[in-house]
C-alpha cells in the first residue's frame, strides 16, 4: 500500500515548517538567540499565548468563536495578582467558579441557539468590568509559586520550550486522544448525527467552554508569573491573536477540524514574527504595517506548502 | 434465541405526526418481527423517514404507542432505541466527516469508552466491513471527509450492523444503496438476508423497486402518511408494487427510442486521461461505471471550464444538477422558490432588479409540471422531503436557457412516479435540442442514454452507444482495465 | 551646543533603544518625532552609537514586554521605555536589568526598582485644574469629568488628583464623568451623549486630547460654553484663541509635554557616562495660561501638540537637582 | 398570524425594543427635558456606526469567517489622507471625497486579493491589512490634525428639521442597501453565498465576482464613514476608528442578522446602533462607574440576543 499522508497529519506539516523557516531566519538575524538564555527570552511570552490559543481552540472545535478569551486572560490575570496570592482560597474559588461560567455560557448558547460570537461579546464586556472593577489602575503581585514557576530553569531545554511541548502534549492527549475529545470534535463535524447517536450535546457543549476557560485559566496564571503583576488590559490581543493562531495551525472555523499540537506552534510562530520584525530595524512608520506583512507571508507560506502537497498526492 | 418470537420487536401503534398543517404521519401501525426484512416503499414525502424517526427514538409522535418485545414504552428516545439494539443507517451522511473512522465508530457505540477503545472499536468496525463488504479496501484509520460518498456510506452501513456489546437487533436503512453502485448494492443485499436469516430485523427503505421485491419478506406501501398495503413480498410484483404507491407503471418509459445523432453538432468536448469525452446537441449522454470513479469531476470539471466566476453570464452554457443536495444543492434559509429561481434570476430580472411577479409564476409553473408536493412555494425548502427537494433542484437546471445539463445522479431519493415524469421531461427536452450529461449509479437510467462514457479508475475506459448500451456491457467495461 | 569631550569618550561605542507601546496619536507622533530629531543629532555627533525607536503593533504590555525581551537579545545597552503598564513590564524589564542594561522609563513609568523613572506629578496635574477653575470661579459650579482609558495608571493617577482638588474645593461637584479614552472623537461622542442629561456645567476637567471634543458636543447644544480645561493639543489651542479673540473665553491648559522622551535619552545617556542618577526624577508638566497662549500657538506645529525638546544640559540640570 | 406576533418574529424587533427602553430610563433622569438633546445626539453618533455596520453586514452575510476587521483603519487612512488633501479648502471637497472613496477601493482590492490569490482565511487577511493600512496613515502625515472644510465642517455638525444630516446619509445609504439586499440579483447571491458557497457555485453564480464586490462595498463605506467622522470631529486622528471594529460587528450581530450568513437585515443595523450609542450615555448618566458600566454593557447585549435567540437552526 501507498504511504498515504491523512488530512492531519498535513495540517501539521504546514505549521511546523513555517515556524522552523521563521526559527531560521530569527537565528541567521540574531545569532545571540541561538542559546539557552536566549531561546527562553524568545519564546517565553508564547507560553501565555499557546495556552489561550489552545483554550480558543476547544471552542472552535464545536463550531463557535470566542471573542471573550482576552478580556477572560485579563480578569484571570487580575484574579491571580490579586486574591490567588492574598487569599490563595478565595482565589482558588473564584477561579473554579469563573470556568463553571464558562462552561455555562456554553450551555446557555447551545439551549438557546444564540450565536457565539454575540454571546461571547457580550462576556468580554463582563470580564473587562470585573476586572476593572478588581484593579482600577495595574498593580498586584503574582504569587511566589507562579513567579517561580515561570521563571525555573530546567536542564537541557528552557522553561518556554519544555511548557510548550508539555501543552502541546496534554492538549493532544484531550483533543485527539481521549473519547470526550472525539465527542467534541463529532459535535464541531456533524452535531446531528452525534445527537442520533444518543449523546448529549449540551453536555458537549459545556465540556468544551469548561476546557476552554481552564487553558484561559492556566493562561492568565502563566501571563502574570512572566509579567510579575496585571492590568485590567493585559491581555485584551489574545483574542485574535488565539484565532490567528489556531488558523497558523491548521485549524479551521468550521467542521471540528482542530489541531492542537499545530495551535501551540501558531503561538509560537506569532510570538517568533514579532521578534524577527525587531531584528529586521523598519523604520517606525512602518513597524506595525511589517507585522501585517510578516502575517501574509506565513500564511501564504502555508498556500505553497499546500500546493506542493497536493501535487505529490496526485501522482 | 430464548425470546418468544411473535413479540414484535419494535411495535408502533396508530402514530400521528405533524409538522404545522403537514400531516406527514397519519395513524401509522407497524410492527417488525424478528427474522424478518420489511420493505417500505412509498412516494417522496410518503412518511417513511418520519416513521423511521419515530422508530429509532428520535422523533416523538403526537399520538400513539411505541412497544418492544411486547412491553409498552412510554418515555421512548433515542438511547432507549438504542440499548434494545435498534440501528439506524440515514439518507444524510451521519458520520462526522472530521473523524477517522475509527473514531466515528467511538461515538456511534457509547459503550466503547474505557482504556484502549482505539483498538477496540477499530475491531468492531473492521470485522463489521469484512462482513459486509469483503475486500472493500478502507483502512478504519482514514478520515471519513477523505472518503468518497460510496465509501462513506459503505461505512455507515457497516457501522449499523456492527456490535460492540449491544447486538443488533433492528437495523433500519433509509435508502442505503442511493450512492452504492450494483455490486456494492448486491454485498450489501446479500448481508441483509444473512442478518435476517440469524434472527435479526431489517426494514429497507428504497427507490429502486427490484431490491425491495428481492429482498424483503414483507413489503409495506405509504402514501400520505398512511399505510394503504402490507403483504408479503412475493405476493406484489413489479407492476403491481407500483399501482400500490398510487402511481401509473409505464413500461414504455424505460426504452430508449434509438436516435441518430452523429450528425448533430457537438456543444461540449473534455479531453482528461482516457478518452476524449464529447457531446452533440440533443444528446442524452451517460456517464457509468463504479461509484466514485472520477464521474463526479468530470461534471465539475465542464461546468468549471464553463463558468465565470467573476463575471455574471446570460448565456451559460451549462447547469447542474446536484446528487449531494445537502452539500452543493440546497440554500437551507430560504424558501423553495427562492432555491428554485436562482439560477435563473437574469432572466426574472429587469435592470438587475428581481421581477417577484414573473418569478412566483415560473415558480406556480414548475410546482405544477414536476409535481412539488408543498402547499405553498414560498414554504421553507427543509419542509420537504428529501426527494421533493430534489425534484426543486431539477425545476431550477430546467428552467435556466443552458443548452447542456449536468446531472450528478439527480434521482438519489426521488421516488419512481417522480422518475418516470422526469425521464419524460429529459426526453422531451432533449428532442428539443438541449444534451444531458448524466452520472448514474442505477442501470435502468444509464440505459436512457444515447451513449455512455464508462469510468474506471478516473479515466474514461470505454464508449458504447446505441444498442451496445446494455447492463451486461457496462458491467464489463467496468471491470476491465482499459485497453488502450 | 559644544559637547563636553568625556562624554565622547565614554558612550560613543553606545546604543540606547526607545521602547514603544503605542503610535496612534499626535502625543506620541510628536513624542518619536521629537525623539528622532534629537537622537539622530546626538548619533551624528557621535555621542551614542545608535538610538533606535520601537513601536509595538498593538497597545499591549504583553507586547511590548516581548520587545523589550528583543532588546536583551539585541545587546542594546539602555532602554529607554515608555510603557503600556507601570507594572505588568516588570518582569521584563528585571530581566533586562540582570542582563546589565540601563532601563529609563518616563510617561509610563514602570515600578520595577532597578529602573530610572523620569516621573511627571500625575495626580497634580489633576489637582492644578481644579485649583485654576477656583480662581476663575470662585463660586464653584458643577464639573464634568472627562477621563481616559478605564485601567490605565495614568488615568486613574490624574483622576486621584481632580478629586483631591474637588476636596480640597468643595464649591466643585463632579455631576458627571465619561471616559473619553484621550481621543477627540470618542470624547465627543461620550459628552454628547450625558450632557442632555446633565444641569448646568460651569467647567470640564480634562485629561488631555479631548478638550476640543467635549466644546464640540458642548457647541453643538445651546448650553453657554463652560471652562474647558485643554491638553495642549494644537486645535484645542486654536480653538481657544478663536474663542479668546471673539468673546474672551479663558481657560488654561496643561500636559506633559511629548519632548520628555528626550530628556530620558540624555539621562540615559548619563548613565551610561557613569553619572550617579538617582532613581526617580520629576519633570514639571508644561502649562499654557492665558497670556503665553500666543506664543506657545505660534510654536505648536499644525495639527501637533506644545513640546518642549531637551539638551544634555537641560538633562544634568534635572539630574543634579534631584541629587 | 396578527401583526402584533408577526412584528414579534421580526429579528430586528429585539434591537429597536432595547433602543427604546434604554431610551426611555435616560430621559426619565431629567423627567423628559434631554428627550430632544438625546435623541439627536444619538441619531448622530449611531449615524457612523450604522455606516460602517452595513458594510460589515454584507461581509458577515457571505457567511462564516467572512469579516472584515480592516474597518478602522480604512476610516482613519481615508480621513487622514482626504483631509490632508483638502487642507481645509471648501473648493476641495469632491477630489477628497473621491481619494476617500479610491481609498476604500483599494483596502478593498487588497482586502480579497489576500482572501482569494493567497487563500488567507478573511478574518487574519482583514488584520493584516489593517496593520499596514495603519500604518500607511501613520506614514502620510504622522497624526497631525488638519482642519475639516468649512462647509463639510458645517454639514456634519448640524441639522436639516431637526435631523442630523449625517443621519440623513446613514438613511439614504441604509436604504441603497436595502435595496441591494431584497431586490437586486445581487443580494440574492450574496444571501447564497452565504448558504452555501459550494451550491451557489454550481448555481452558476460568479461567487468570486459577489465577493470581490461586496468587500470593496464594505471597504468604500468605511472610508466614507472615515471621511465624515473626520469632518465631523474637526480633524482626522490615528486611533479616530479604533472603537468601530468592535462596534460594526456588535451592531450586526444584535441588529438580528445571522453571524452564519445568509441572512441580513438592514433595520437592524438601526435599533442596535441606536442602543449601542444609548446604553453607554444611560449608564454614565446613572454615574455609573466604568468597571460596572462595561459589565452591564455586556449583560445587556446577552439578554437582548436571549430575547431574540431561539432562532433557525444553521445559524450559529
Ligand atoms: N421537520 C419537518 N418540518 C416540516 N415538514 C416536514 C418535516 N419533516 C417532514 N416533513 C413533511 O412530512 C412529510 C413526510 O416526510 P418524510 O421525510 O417522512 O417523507 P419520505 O417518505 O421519507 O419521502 P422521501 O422519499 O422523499 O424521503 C413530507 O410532506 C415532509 O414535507
Ligand atoms: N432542519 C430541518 N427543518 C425542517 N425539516 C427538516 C430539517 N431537516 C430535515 N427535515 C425533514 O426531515 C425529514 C427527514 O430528513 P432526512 O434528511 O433524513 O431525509 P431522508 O428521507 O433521509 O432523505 P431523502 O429523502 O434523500 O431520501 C425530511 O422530510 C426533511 O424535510
Ligand atoms: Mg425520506
Ligand atoms: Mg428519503
Amino acid at each position: 500500500m501507498r504511504l498515504r499522508l491523512s488530512s492531519d497529519a498535513v495540517r501539521l506539516v504546514i505549521p511546523a515548517l513555517s515556524l522552523t523557516i521563521l526559527l531560521a531566519a530569527v537565528f541567521w538575524l540574531q545569532p545571540r538567540a541561538m542559546s539557552y538564555f536566549g531561546l527562553n527570552l524568545l519564546l517565553n511570552l508564547a507560553v501565555p499565548i499557546a495556552l489561550a490559543t489552545i483554550a480558543q481552540m476547544f471552542v472552535m472545535a464545536v463550531n463557535d468563536l470566542d471573542l471573550s478569551i482576552g478580556a477572560f486572560v485579563s480578569f484571570v490575570a487580575c484574579v491571580t495578582a490579586t486574591f490567588l496570592r492574598d487569599a490563595p482560597l478565595v482565589g482558588t474559588l473564584i477561579l473554579v467558579s469563573a470556568i463553571g461560567v464558562y462552561a455555562l455560557v456554553g450551555v446557555v448558547i447551545h439551549l438557546r441557539n444564540l450565536p457565539s460570537i454575540v454571546v461571547t461579546l457580550g462576556m468580554s464586556f463582563v470580564w473587562a468590568g470585573l476586572a476593572v472593577l478588581m484593579l482600577p489602575a495595574p498593580g498586584g503581585q503574582a504569587p511566589d509559586w507562579v513567579r517561580w514557576l515561570m521563571t525555573a530553569k530546567p536542564p537541557l531545554m528552557p522553561m518556554a520550550i519544555v511548557a510548550s511541548i508539555i501543552i502541546a502534549v496534554v492538549a493532544h492527549l484531550i483533543v485527539m486522544r481521549s473519547s470526550l475529545g472525539v465527542l467534541i470534535r463529532g459535535v464541531g463535524g456533524n452535531e446531528r448525527s452525534v445527537e442520533r447517536a444518543g449523546w448529549s450535546i449540551v453536555a458537549a457543549r459545556a465540556a468544551a467552554y469548561g476546557l476552554a476557560g481552564l487553558f484561559a485559566v492556566a493562561a492568565g496564571i502563566a501571563l502574570v508569573g512572566l509579567t510579575t503583576s496585571a492590568d485590567a488590559n493585559i491581555a485584551l490581543r489574545y483574542t485574535l491573536l488565539s484565532i490567528a493562531g489556531v488558523i497558523l495551525g491548521g485549524g479551521e472555523f468550521t467542521g471540528g477540524r482542530v489541531s492542537p499540537i499545530g495551535a501551540v506552534i501558531g503561538a509560537l510562530t506569532l510570538t517568533l514574527a514579532g521578534s524577527f520584525l525587531s531584528f529586521l530595524r523598519i523604520s517606525p512608520d512602518w513597524q506595525i504595517g511589517a507585522q501585517g506583512a510578516i502575517l501574509i507571508i506565513v500564511l501564504a507560506l502555508r498556500l505553497l506548502l499546500n500546493r506542493v502537497e497536493k501535487r505529490g498526492a496526485r501522482p | 434465541m430464548a425470546k418468544d418470537l411473535t413479540k414484535a420487536v419494535i411495535e408502533i401503534g396508530g402514530a400521528r405526526v405533524s409538522f404545522g398543517a403537514v400531516k406527514a404521519l397519519d395513524g401509522v401501525t407497524l410492527a417488525v418481527m424478528p427474522g424478518e426484512c420489511i420493505g417500505l416503499v412509498g412516494h417522496n414525502g410518503a412518511g417513511k423517514s418520519t416513521i423511521v424517526n419515530v422508530i429509532n427514538g428520535g422523533l416523538t409522535p403526537q399520538e400513539g404507542t411505541v412497544a418492544s418485545d411486547g412491553e409498552r414504552l412510554d418515555r421512548y428516545s433515542i438511547t432507549i432505541a438504542r440499548a434494545r439494539g435498534v440501528r439506524c443507517v440515514f439518507q444524510e451522511l451521519s458520520l462526522s466527516p472530521n473523524l477517522s473512522i475509527v473514531e466515528n465508530t467511538r461515538i456511534m457505540h457509547r459503550e466503547l469508552g474505557g482504556f484502549g477503545w482505539r483498538g477496540r472499536a477499530a475491531h468492531v468496525i473492521e470485522k463489521s466491513l469484512d462482513q459486509v463488504f469483503p475486500n472493500h479496501g478502507i483502512s478504519s484509520s482514514q478520515t471519513v471527509g477523505d472518503l468518497s460518498i460510496a465509501e462513506r456510506q459503505m461505512v455507515e452501513i457497516a457501522m449499523a450492523f456492527s456490535d460492540a456489546g449491544i447486538a443488533p437487533r433492528l437495523v433500519i436503512l433509509d435508502e442505503p444503496t442511493s450512492s452504492l453502485d450494483a455490486s456494492l448494492a448486491r454485498q450489501m443485499l446479500d448481508h441483509v438476508r444473512r442478518f435476517v436469516a440469524a434472527g435479526g430485523s431489517v426494514i429497507f427503505i428504497s427507490h429502486i423497486l427490484h431490491e425491495i421485491l428481492e429482498t424483503s419478506d414483507r413489503i409495506v406501501v405509504m402514501k400520505d402518511g398512511r399505510v394503504v398495503a402490507e403483504r408479503p413480498a412475493a405476493e406484489f410484483d413489479h407492476h403491481s408494487l407500483v399501482e400500490a404507491m398510487g402511481s401509473v407503471a409505464r413500461e414504455d418509459a424505460l426504452h430508449r427510442s434509438a436516435r441518430e445523432l452523429a450528425a448533430a453538432p457537438v456543444v461540449i468536448r473534455h479531453q482528461a486521461a482516457g478518452l476524449a469525452f464529447t457531446a452533440r446537441q440533443g444528446e442524452i449522454v451517460g456517464l457509468a461505471g463504479l461509484a466514485g470513479h472520477g464521474q463526479t469531476d468530470l461534471l465539475l470539471a465542464l461546468h468549471a471550464s464553463q463558468s465565470n466566476s467573476w463575471w455574471p453570464r446570460s448565456d451559460s452554457l451549462v447547469t447542474f444538477v446536484a446528487g449531494d443536495r445537502r452539500l452543493n444543492g440546497v440554500f437551507e434559509l430560504w424558501s423553495i422558490l427562492r432555491n428554485f429561481s436562482i439560477a435563473s434570476l437574469g432572466d426574472l430580472s429587469r435592470l438587475s432588479l428581481v421581477g417577484t411577479a414573473d418569478e412566483a409564476a415560473r415558480g406556480g409553473e414548475w410546482k405544477r409540471r414536476i409535481d412539488i408536493r408543498t402547499p405553498d412555494m414560498d414554504n421553507a425548502i427543509l419542509s420537504l422531503s428529501g426527494g421533493n427537494q430534489q425534484k426543486v433542484l431539477f425545476a431550477r437546471a430546467l428552467a435556466t436557457r443552458a443548452p447542456v445539463i449536468l446531472m450528478d445522479d439527480p434521482m438519489r431519493g426521488v421516488d419512481v412516479g417522480t422518475k418516470q415524469e422526469v425521464y419524460e421531461i429529459i426526453r422531451q427536452e432533449a428532442a428539443k435540442g438541449r444534451t444531458f450529461i448524466w452520472y448514474s449509479t442505477e442501470m435502468d437510467e444509464v440505459r436512457l442514454c444515447d451513449r455512455v462514457y464508462v469510468f474506471r479508475e478516473r479515466v474514461i475506459t470505454a464508449e458504447l452507444a446505441g444498442d451496445a448500451v446494455t447492463e451486461a456491457n457496462i458491467i464489463t467495461a467496468s471491470f476491465e482495465v482499459a485497453a488502450a | 551646543a559644544a559637547m563636553p569631550v568625556s562624554a565622547i569618550a565614554d558612550t560613543a561605542d553606545k546604543k540606547i533603544a526607545l521602547s514603544n507601546n503605542y503610535a496612534g496619536n499626535s502625543w506620541r507622533q510628536a513624542m518619536l518625532t521629537s525623539w528622532e530629531k534629537v537622537t539622530g543629532e546626538a548619533v551624528k555627533a557621535g555621542v551614542v552609537a545608535a538610538a533606535d525607536p520601537f513601536t509595538t503593533a498593538e497597545n499591549q504590555a504583553t507586547e511590548q514586554a516581548a520587545q523589550i525581551q528583543n532588546m536583551i537579545l539585541q545587546g542594546y545597552d539602555a532602554i529607554v521605555l515608555n510603557a503600556a503598564s507601570p507594572t505588568a513590564l516588570n518582569g521584563a524589564v528585571k530581566e533586562a536589568c540582570d542582563a546589565g542594561i540601563t532601563v529609563v522609563s518616563f510617561d509610563g513609568i514602570v515600578t520595577e526598582p532597578c529602573a530610572w523613572r523620569i516621573a511627571v506629578d500625575f495626580k497634580e496635574m489633576g489637582r492644578s485644574q481644579v485649583e485654576y477653575l477656583s480662581g476663575k470661579l470662585p463660586d464653584g459650579g458643577n464639573l464634568l469629568e472627562i477621563r481616559g482609558l478605564a485601567g490605565v495608571f495614568v488615568d486613574d493617577e490624574i483622576s486621584a488628583g481632580i478629586h483631591a482638588g474637588v476636596a480640597e474645593f468643595p464649591q466643585f461637584k463632579i455631576v458627571g464623568s465619561v471616559h473619553g479614552d484621550w481621543a477627540q472623537d470618542v470624547a465627543q461622542k461620550a459628552v454628547a451623549g450625558i450632557l442632555p442629561s446633565l444641569p448646568e456645567i460651569a467647567g470640564v476637567v480634562t485629561q488631555g486630547g479631548d478638550g476640543y471634543g467635549a466644546a464640540q458636543a458642548i457647541a453643538a447644544t445651546d448650553r453657554a460654553m463652560p471652562v474647558i480645561v485643554m491638553g495642549n493639543r494644537e486645535d484645542e489651542l486654536k480653538w481657544w484663541k478663536e474663542q479668546k479673540d471673539a468673546n474672551g473665553y479663558e481657560t488654561m491648559s496643561v500636559s506633559i509635554a511629548p519632548g520628555v522622551s528626550t530628556l530620558a535619552f540624555w539621562v540615559a545617556q548619563q548613565i551610561l557616562d557613569g553619572k550617579d542618577v538617582k532613581k526617580d526624577l520629576v519633570v514639571p508638566f508644561l502649562r499654557i495660561d492665558q497670556d503665553n497662549l500666543e506664543d506657545n500657538l505660534a510654536n505648536t506645529q499644525a495639527g501637533g501638540v506644545a513640546n518642549v525638546e531637551y539638551s544634555q544640559e537641560d538633562a544634568i540640570k534635572v539630574i543634579e537637582a534631584a541629587m | 398570524m396578527t401583526p402584533l406576533s408577526r412584528l414579534a418574529g421580526k429579528p430586528w424587533i429585539w434591537s429597536w425594543i432595547a433602543a427604546f427602553v434604554v431610551w426611555f430610563a435616560t430621559i426619565m433622569v431629567t423627567g423628559g427635558a434631554s428627550t430632544l438633546g438625546l435623541s439627536q445626539a444619538a441619531f448622530t453618533f449611531a449615524a457612523f456606526s450604522i455606516i460602517v455596520g452595513i458594510g460589515q453586514m454584507f461581509v458577515i452575510t457571505l457567511g462564516p469567517g467572512n469579516i472584515d476587521l480592516s474597518v478602522p483603519a480604512t476610516m482613519t487612512l481615508a480621513g487622514t489622507v482626504a483631509l490632508k488633501l483638502m487642507n481645509g479648502d471648501n473648493g476641495m471637497i469632491v477630489p477628497g471625497l473621491l481619494v476617500a472613496v479610491l481609498i476604500g477601493l483599494a483596502v478593498g482590492i487588497g482586502n480579497y486579493a489576500l482572501i482569494k490569490a493567497l487563500r488567507i482565511p478573511p478574518i487574519i487577511a482583514t488584520l493584516s491589512m489593517s496593520f499596514i493600512v495603519q500604518s500607511a496613515a501613520i506614514w502620510t502625515n504622522r497624526g497631525l490634525r488638519i482642519k475639516p472644510p468649512s462647509f463639510l465642517a458645517d454639514f456634519t455638525t448640524s441639522s436639516t428639521l431637526g435631523v442630523p444630516n449625517v443621519a440623513l446619509v446613514a438613511l439614504a445609504i441604509s436604504l441603497l442597501a436595502w435595496v441591494l439586499l431584497e431586490k437586486t440579483v445581487y443580494g440574492r447571491w450574496i444571501s447564497a453565498i452565504g448558504q452555501s458557497m459550494a451550491a451557489a457555485r454550481m448555481a452558476g453564480i460568479p461567487v468570486d465576482g459577489a465577493r470581490f464586490v461586496t468587500y470593496l462595498l464594505c471597504a468604500v463605506l468605511a472610508s466614507l464613514a472615515g471621511y465624515l467622522l473626520a469632518c465631523f470631529s474637526g480633524g482626522a486622528a490615528l486611533n479616530m476608528g479604533s472603537e468601530y471594529l468592535l462596534m460594526s460587528i456588535a451592531v450586526v450581530v444584535i441588529g438580528g442578522t445571522a453571524v452564519a450568513g445568509g441572512d441580513s437585515n438592514v433595520p437592524g443595523i438601526w435599533g442596535a446602533s441606536l442602543f449601542m450609542f444609548l446604553v453607554v450615555s444611560m449608564l454614565n448618566t446613572y454615574g455609573i462607574g466604568a468597571g460596572v458600566r462595561l459589565i452591564m454593557t455586556g449583560l445587556i447585549i446577552i439578554s437582548v440576543i436571549m430575547l431574540a435567540g431561539g432562532r433557525r437552526t444553521g445559524m450559529r
